[in-house]
């Protein structure tokens, strides 16, 4: 089947990235397609690309990139929620004539419209909140 | 049949009733996060109506040292069992 | 209106949360008018706290954050015209449909899970 | 006296019990946020035991739509008696 | 031990989360921990969902996120000994302290109320 | 009176972040010291400076940084809370062997430590929690 997730959970804060990262991981491996990993609210905080947890713990920023490497997993951040909470690509940094950057590929930022497209188009949209 | 997923505790707000009153009588209702708490038996009684129905995730309940607390009326199940679940019903609504 | 004549839609949003406290209901609102400009019918259950969303007299926030007023005034325009609350909230909060914005119908939990049942996407915040 | 500051609903889980149950005689609680909810007639029964003590902030119940709303026997106080209220605290604490 | 022996203490840490579901607990114990380590002394309340954080048998996150565990049994190194659970928590959940990693004092609203009145600083998690 | 705030919301998300700069202002003019602002847990999503609002919408971290330039209140942010998130001054990203930077003054990384002291030194200590 053609799977998509949203979540809307921030990292480290709450379990949400976590389980949407466990559930991603159990589709793919009993052979479904993931189609996309949508990033809204809190969640777009998945997408920066700084992040530096404990060598002793998940690396969520690097598990979605692996996602997207090893399956193609599209990873989609709602432009919208990212640009209030600090993160944008270079392109975006340089239209709001901001030095840096804090999102960078295979992240990226779209419009909640595709939101809607996964939920109606993909065979499965699951959800995972704060 | 759609799958309910909760991920808050019974004590967390309304959450759970909410999930509750958006349920058809063949929908089921899968507890995973903080949401295994639900499982234990002095809360279990919360989801009265949908035995049978209840399923709570493994890895969640291990996880908090709960696996051999909970209630026998709550179906366990893995992560394989969750992705399981969410391919036999037709959509998945989340409550958290 | 009666409940039997909902018709079936294509995406049913959510909404369980009021203005100014977390940004769920307009991150909620945004969604719904997305799907309709879209193209795609779209209902709007408000429940639990969220019927305080529909509230008249909500002002700006105390450093002129914008309610979601103006916002639920869009919904007209853009044709999103099934709109529903929960009517056990509504009790709870002591509400009547003469303190709401917009006209909703009234839901108790079985036409809610009817709801619920009629739609191929819902989207909860 | 130490003021306790709930920024969340009644709704929300146990917050509101917490609180009360931390409270000593002569403590005050102030609501703000989604927390002025609990200053509504149909919900003020939840703050009983602390009559005289409890507050609600104004600038939150007004941009709610809330400010006619609310039952008399809670005090209202804009932010400049928020402030006035820590002064007059040793402490506060805050549930969230 | 009787609630009269407790003595008036720097910091208070109401810990109302369990392990995994959020960071609260971890970050709560962070800071008493470090209250610790700069000389204070710290007393740790657990609270409503906070009385699951004292469960044995904790394990690790599915992606194997640490547990609060071997956080919890630091506590002694850095001189915690003022521990305190909710009891009307533990008869919710349907614990005894024979459940518990650590042994601590049960209290009731009333004793909970001093606990906070003997404290300078109290910062809720 | 000297007074410090604890900050653990994310800006956007809750109203946190806009209760603690209204509370914060008001105490100033009542001619309160507001000695620092400190956060922790989501809170420290308040430093993110590549936060681009829409124009119509209260600019959070400008808010912060004009009570530092007006008041010259100190704007510290737990190191470790912030590091998980993605949030790092320059410092922290060289020693990561990072790029860019995502956090500046008059924001700084701190540890818990200071917020213990300011807790049992300022005379209130008030939080504002998600």
């Amino acid at each position: 089947m053609r799977y998509a997730i949203l979540l809307m959970g921030a990292p480290y804060s709450d379990q949400a990235s976590h389980s949407a990262l466990r559930f991603a991981r159990a589709l793919l491996a009993r052979g479904h397609r993931l189609e996309t990993v949508f990033f809204y609210h809190d969640g777009v905080y998945n997408a920066a690309r700084l992040a530096a947890p404990p060598q002793d713990e998940p690396h969520l920023v690097d598990g979605w990139a692996a996602l997207n490497a090893e399956h193609g997993v599209t990873l989609q951040v709602c432009i919208a929620a990212a640009l209030r909470r600090g993160l944008m690509d270079e392109r975006e940094a340089s239209r709001h004539g901001k030095s840096g950057y804090s999102v960078e590929a295979p992240f990226e930022l779209t419009g909640l419209g595709q939101l809607i497209d996964l939920g109606l188009q993909c065979d499965r949209l699951v959800t995972f909140g704060p | 049949m759609k799958l309910h997923i909760v991920n808050c505790a019974p004590d967390a707000g309304r959450v759970v009733q909410q999930a509750l009153s958006a349920m058809t009588t063949d929908d089921r209702l899968l507890l995973i996060e903080d949401g295994v708490q639900g499982a234990l038996p002095s809360l279990v009684d919360g989801f009265s109506g949908i035995e049978g129905r209840l399923y709570v995730l493994r890895e969640d309940l291990e996880a908090r040292g709960l696996m051999s607390r909970h209630d026998d009326r709550v179906t366990v199940v893995d992560v394989d069992g969750f992705v399981t679940l969410t391919e036999q019903a037709e959509q998945t609504l989340s409550w958290y | 209106m009666r409940d039997g004549e909902t018709p079936a839609g294509d995406l049913l949003v959510i909404l369980r949360h009021g203005s100014h406290g977390t940004s769920w209901l307009r991150e909620g609102l945004d969604a719904a008018l997305v799907g309709a400009a879209f193209g795609r019918e779209v209902a709007l259950l408000f429940m639990g706290e969220g019927v305080l969303g529909l509230l008249e007299g909500q002002g700006q926030g105390a450093l002129g954050q914008k309610g979601t007023g103006p916002t639920l005034e869009m919904l007209e325009m853009y044709d999103i015209e099934a709109l529903y609350v929960e009517e056990q909230a509504m009790a709870r909060y002591g509400l009547e449909q003469r303190d709401f914005l917009l006209a909703a119908r009234h839901l108790d939990d079985t036409a809610i899970a009817e709801l619920v049942e009629r739609h191929a996407l819902v989207l909860t915040f």
